[in-house]
């Protein structure tokens, strides 16, 4: 009888109705995945071969690893991964440390009309130009600026002290547009924590600070991961905030890349922009595998 | 311990309005510089004007960027939402070899710093003949926008109930049909989020397009970092309270129909 | 029900206001298209580039005007924006497109137009076709007549005097202690951020730069931050952050008859000369190249190049060229001045450019602040 | 007799599993057909291969004589029930119903007849206006039935369509279930794992089990005709007998079970097959009752369990073997655990399985 089974299944296999329906994931997907790879995957690769093959620097062009030789093998550009890896992560913690405790506010609100209030005045700011935002911090920061006109009015200082033109503004400004990324994977997650649980845990005798460190916080790890992956990706490859508060004096990877364009250094460019890509990469990769092992951790505490 | 009383939650809720003001500070006060008198930044303002709105009506170049953006975001919003429906059905709704290397596929965009991509779309569009037109500058932000619409959609897509489908089709309705009367209803938050987001982030882009636009013909955003180099007069200022009051506009219509509860569950998918 | 009704419909207006802008947005590239196709053949369509700001433009645009009525067929698109700008997308669109420049032609200031050179950017002009080019001085011609210029552009020093009771006299002011925390340039702008001079002034020169790298590196923190453009500088001056910077003697003026606290002074050592140019990109038709020429010959001229001075106080080139009135009483366009201005090389600074950069960027950014 | 659906040899298989395995079923028309078994035994996925929600690996599926194996759900005359509804939450009660109409192009007025005819039908009238979620648990229900039957389908297909019910309603729902069908006359094809259900509302029942029907069969024949051990352990309860056949012959059948010979009246094997002995504990009587029963043993009470109108007696034969009885309450006067008892059947009471 089995051995009766196994033609049909070939006839059946040509019907064009299964045929159909066995591929009919592919029309959905060519148009995403031909836009991907013609014009994303493409780039990469381009970005790839420029780092080798600088045909559009001065020259014959040629194969050659110069470019790479001359970022890798140079201390001074190990500094600037340096500073860029810095700033990413004081931007990263201070996000943090104002993001967690304003998302599990926001989940304590009690009136639904506040918590909407929260909401909006906490993510309306995204709906505002990266550029717009930057310069709002231009205004306040500046030696003319709110901040010091106020600290001098107070009589705190009397020389303005330098708030732009440095890292400290660059950390402000940075931590004020990406706040939003970081409040939004938390508060998501905060919202699932339920209070039975936490009543639970109050009830078997834990205080406050055990409930929060052992069921809380726990529990949303992963929304704590997620935002500090967002921040920290957006942050590494930010320009327009660095480049306009730092007064060109403080040095990350995607201002040598816009210098490299200006001087029409492509390859350069290329080079650092790659850089750039493989620190996102590793370290996406690293949180990533805490990340995994918080969600097993919360697994098992929700079971 | 009645909840009112609770220092703790009395210490968040302070916490909280010190980081809402914060968020806000930088915007009051660009509404504040907006009608400053002074040609440059000082503050308190010596005296206030609408000056600087009369000169930026002037600036047609900003008006020309203002319109490109809006075209550019609208037909990255809409072709991100086309594609990324279909996308995420075919990633949600069909078993198939290499679904897994698909999917990263499709979101690897998001991690690929913004200036970097900037940097290899210039060559490519140059190679394409397509440098400095709204075309090249629409497929540079369908890249970025694309797997934010592609997450959300699947995140909503594998929330929404298959069975209603089913039901569609099982009462004689066609896949098209099926999709336009059941699917898309079920989704429609998904849609709403992941079109907002995808507009937002074309909208406000500046990184991917710095090196795509011509001097002359520039987006939004791009048109404002280099009038910013250029000079930094109260104009730009002008400009954002106009863009705030927008925004505002935008949010309050946001928040009047979207279901917030729909809103979080896509969202908390969408985190993941 | 009357809700779900509502909502379906919205739903159906909304796909269908959607595809209508999305055709429109098709409707555009497609345009755009022809435009590009248009320019391919028939009537020629050129792109002239101008540095945007002050009255820098007012020239360009008036001239393009004038052609156009003359020589009707042709368009001049006038392209406004900063050689840093707009050069590297100058230079990616002749390598990956030879044939089909971004620009076809316009101004070019000395240190792009020596970049130019290295980058093989600029045609030979047919001076035939350029007949007020014969009025310019020599020294303003160039080697194959890639590019001539047409105006100078003199640099000294400018500062604000609610801050500076003794105003700067010499170059070497730049790094002199009284002025630390107070200089500001555009960033690896040779000709404004004293990295030239210092070599020069300390025993070096274009071709021996390490003095002036090592005076900077000890001196970093003169710098308080570096500008952007021009204009940058000026607030900086103006609100105080910086104090003194090398500057245009054009802007410096323009800026005060404006009313802001800049005042501008020649050192003792003299201006630093800064030639501004005309050229054609290489990759223009025979065609453009000729209506390119033309254009570039009415700027010449008398009239235009009278109105240039004017409107920007720049000194133009031309021996025959009548310096106007408000012009001639200032210092910095005496003959004696110019004839005294610095004169740097331009060559080899245009191909120590990347290299510099990167020096600039590790001897002397990297040590700001410590 | 017509036959509404029939099934040859199909089969499902998903990747190494074989969720259906060569399954041929003939149902007809205007019956109530259930298909029953354990979850994973593949009763679902039958029914939506028959629904065109399914494709088969393997076989054919013929809906009134046509070939359906590969039409896509759209496009056969069957319309199913849910298990979980699918009720279309969007959607009011009205155009829930109205959906399958208003695909095929059905004018404004006969929708508006066609819903309020199927509403009474259901005894739901004047819910039209309704949101899905203004409705209670069993309006839904009746709600998905009307949305399926007012397309009038050759065949309507339930998918443990009672599952979520609470007991009593559940229980009403049979009823009305079977009452409805009566009225439309519509082929019902209704999966269930609960064999009080099936038995309850179903002309015939397929029992099916790891992917294979085990038995097609009337409710009656099923339960007192098992044809395996599996479907007479699932429908009701059984003591199992292992043995051989002693003796087969036009008078009776003797099995042999660790000494004890157990009077059948047919067995599905010849002499010397091994065999098991079925019989339900309802029909194992103790004491005086078991007197002059074919089969008649005694033993001893290991254990009495009371559960209201019926008492359950453990009793351990003088053989070996342990059976479960089953008795009434006013029967079960006396019984105590290690009290020696009588034990018997009849023999027509015994069922042999093959194997």
């Amino acid at each position: 009888m089995a051995q009766a089974a196994i033609p049909q299944i070939v006839a059946r296999r040509g019907g064009w109705r299964a045929a159909l329906r066995r591929y009919a994931h592919v029309p959905l997907l060519t148009p995403a995945v031909g836009l991907t790879v013609a014009v994303f995957w493409v780039c990469m690769a381009v970005l790839v071969v420029m780092s080798v093959y600088p045909f559009l620097a001065a020259g014959t062009p040629r194969l050659t690893l110069a470019a790479w030789q001359r970022l890798l093998g140079d201390p001074y550009y190990w500094g600037v991964v340096g500073t860029t890896l810095r700033l990413a992560f004081v931007v990263t913690a201070l996000a943090l440390a104002l993001g967690y405790p304003a998302a599990y506010a926001i989940s304590k609100i009690q009136r639904p009309g506040w918590a909407l209030a929260a909401y909006v005045v906490l993510f309306a700011p995204i709906l505002v130009s990266v550029v717009v935002r930057t310069y709002g911090w231009l205004l306040l920061l500046s030696n003319t600026g709110v901040v010091n006109y106020l600290l001098r009015a107070a009589g705190l200082v009397r020389e303005p002290i330098p708030l732009i033109f440095n890292e400290t503004g660059i950390i402000i400004a940075m931590v004020h547009i990406l706040l939003p990324f970081m409040v939004f994977p938390i508060l998501s997650v905060v919202g699932q924590v339920g209070g039975d649980l936490k009543e639970a845990a109050m009830d078997l005798g834990a205080n406050r600070w055990v409930t929060f460190r052992r069921v809380t916080l726990p529990l949303t790890a992963p929304g704590v991961i997620s935002g500090c992956q967002i921040v920290f990706t957006l942050t590494i490859s930010a320009f327009v905030t660095p480049f306009l508060m730092g007064g060109g004096r403080v040095q990350i990877l995607s201002g040598l890349i816009y210098r490299d364009m200006e001087a029409v250094n492509l390859g350069f460019a290329s080079v650092v922009a790659l850089v750039l890509l493989a620190l996102a990469v590793v370290i996406l990769a690293a949180s990533n595998v805490l990340a995994r092992r918080a969600y097993r951790r919360a697994e098992v505490e929700r079971a | 311990m009645r909840p009112g009383r609770d220092p703790v939650r009395l210490a968040l809720l302070a916490f909280l309005w010190l980081v809402v003001a914060f968020m806000l500070a930088p915007i009051v006060f660009t509404l504040v510089f907006a009608f400053s008198d002074a040609s440059y930044l000082i503050f308190p303002p010596p005296g206030y004007s609408l000056r600087w709105f009369a000169k930026l009506f002037e600036q047609r170049a900003l008006f020309a960027a203002a319109i490109n953006s809006l075209v550019v975001a609208t037909a990255a919003t809409l072709a991100s939402l086309v594609v990324g429906t279909a996308a995420a059905l075919g990633l949600v709704r069909y078993r198939f070899f290499g679904r897994e290397l698909l999917r990263t596929l499709f979101l690897a965009p998001l991690i690929v710093p913004r200036i970097a991509f900037g940097v290899a779309m210039l060559i490519y569009a140059v190679v394409l003949r397509r440098f400095g037109g709204l075309d090249s500058l629409f497929l540079a932000h369908l890249m970025v926008t694309l797997p934010f619409a592609i997450s959300i959609l699947t995140a909503a897509l594998v929330s929404a109930d298959r069975s209603l489908e089913e039901a569609a089709a099982d009462l004689g309705a066609p896949p098209l049909v099926t999709f336009w009367k059941v699917t898309l209803p079920q989704i429609r938050t998904g849609l709403a989020v992941s079109g907002f987001f995808a507009f937002i982030v074309s909208w406000d882009q500046v990184e991917t397009s710095l090196f795509l636009v011509k001097t002359d013909n520039m987006t939004l955003p791009v048109a404002m970092f280099y009038y910013l180099q250029r000079q930094q007069d109260p104009v730009i200022a002008a400009l954002s309270a106009l863009l705030i009051g927008v925004a505002a506009v935008g949010a309050v219509i946001a928040v009047l129909t979207v279901n917030p509860r729909d809103l979080q569950r896509v969202l908390s998918a969408g985190g993941r | 029900m009357g809700r779900r009704i509502r909502r379906r419909e919205f739903l159906k207006e909304g796909g269908k206001a959607g595809l209508g802008l999305f055709a429109l947005a098709q409707l555009g590239g497609a345009t755009l298209g022809l435009a590009q196709e248009a320019a391919a053949g028939g009537a020629e369509r050129l792109t002239l580039f101008v540095w945007s700001g002050l009255n820098l433009p007012t020239v360009a645009h008036e001239v393009a005007r004038f052609y156009m009525q003359n020589n009707p067929g042709v368009t001049i698109e006038v392209l406004e924006g900063q050689n840093f700008e707009v050069y590297p997308k100058m230079v990616s669109a002749r390598k990956l497109t030879p044939d089909r420049p971004l620009v076809h032609f316009g101004y070019s200031n000395t240190q792009f137009t020596y970049q130019g050179d290295i980058d093989d950017m600029w045609e030979s002009l047919d001076l035939r076709n350029i007949p007020n080019a014969a009025n310019v001085a020599d020294a303003y011609k160039r080697p194959e007549n890639r590019g001539i210029g047409f105006s100078i552009a003199p640099v000294g020093l400018i500062y604000n005097p609610n801050f500076v009771r003794e105003p700067p006299t010499s170059w070497a002011d730049m790094w002199h202690p009284r002025f630390r925390g107070k200089v500001t340039s555009i960033k690896y702008a040779w000709y404004t951020n004293g990295l030239v001079i210092a070599a020069r002034l300390n025993g070096g020169s274009e071709r021996n730069i390490d003095p002036g790298f090592r005076l900077w590196a000890e001196r970093a923190n003169q710098f308080v931050a570096f500008a952007n453009s021009n204009v940058e500088v000026r607030d900086l001056i103006v609100r105080g952050d910086a104090h003194i910077a090398a500057m245009f003697g054009g802007n410096a003026l323009t800026w005060k008859e404006q009313g802001a606290p800049i005042e501008f002074v020649i050192p003792r050592e003299g201006t630093i000369a800064f030639p501004l140019f005309l050229v054609v990109v290489k990759g223009v038709s025979a065609q453009q190249k000729r209506i390119a020429e033309g254009v570039i010959n009415l700027i010449l001229s008398e009239r235009w190049l009278a109105r240039w001075a004017a409107l920007t106080y720049f000194v133009p080139t031309s021996t025959k060229v009548v310096v106007p009135p408000s012009l001639r009483g200032l210092a910095m366009y005496s003959p004696q001045e110019t004839a005294r201005a610095i004169q740097f090389d331009w060559a080899t600074i245009a191909r120590n450019e990347t290299a510099w950069r990167e020096r600039w960027d590790k001897e002397v950014v990297a040590r700001m602040g410590r | 007799m017509d036959v509404d659906v029939e099934l040859r040899e199909v089969s499902k298989h998903f990747g190494a599993i074989v969720a259906v395995d060569r399954v041929s079923l003939a149902i007809r028309r205007g019956e109530f057909f259930s298909l029953l078994g354990p979850s994973g035994c593949g009763k679902t996925t039958t029914l939506r291969m028959i629904g065109g929600l399914e494709f088969p690996t393997a076989g054919e599926i013929l809906l009134r004589g046509a070939v359906v194996t590969d039409l896509p759900a759209y496009r056969r005359a069957t319309n199913m029930v849910f298990q979980h509804l699918a009720l279309f939450p969007h959607l009011t009660v009205f155009e829930n119903i109205a959906f399958g109409l208003r695909l095929r192009r059905e004018p404004p007025s006969v929708i508006a007849r066609k819903v309020d005819g199927v509403l009474q039908l259901v005894d739901l009238p004047g819910y039209g206006g309704r949101e899905i979620h203004q409705l209670s648990g069993g309006q839904k229900q009746r709600v998905a039935i009307a949305r399926a039957l007012v397309n009038e389908p050759a065949v309507l297909l339930l998918d443990e369509p009672l599952g979520s019910l609470d007991l009593k309603l559940r229980l009403a729902m049979q009823t009305e279930l079977k009452a409805l069908q009566h009225r439309v006359g519509t082929t019902f094809i209704y999966v269930t794992h609960d064999q009080g259900e099936a038995l309850t509302m179903s002309d015939r029942i397929a029992v099916m089990n790891l992917g294979r029907v085990e038995q097609v069969a009337t409710s009656q024949e099923i339960y007192a005709r098992p044809r395996t051990r599996f479907v007479a352990g699932f429908i009701g309860e059984a003591n199992f007998l292992d043995g051989r056949v002693a003796h087969a012959g036009p008078d009776g059948v003797l099995v042999a079970v660790n000494g004890l010979r157990v009077r059948a009246e047919a067995a599905p094997a010849p002499a010397g097959a091994a065999v098991t002995v079925s019989v339900r504990p309802e029909h194992v009587k103790l004491g005086v009752a078991a007197d002059g029963a074919a089969n008649r043993w005694t033993g001893r009470i290991e254990e009495v369990t009371f559960m209201g109108a019926v008492v359950r007696a453990r009793v351990a034969l003088d053989g070996g073997p342990r059976l479960v009885a089953e008795l009434h309450n006013d029967a079960a006067a006396g019984l105590a655990p290690g009290a020696a008892v009588a034990v018997g059947w009849a023999a027509g009471h015994t069922v042999v399985l093959a194997g």
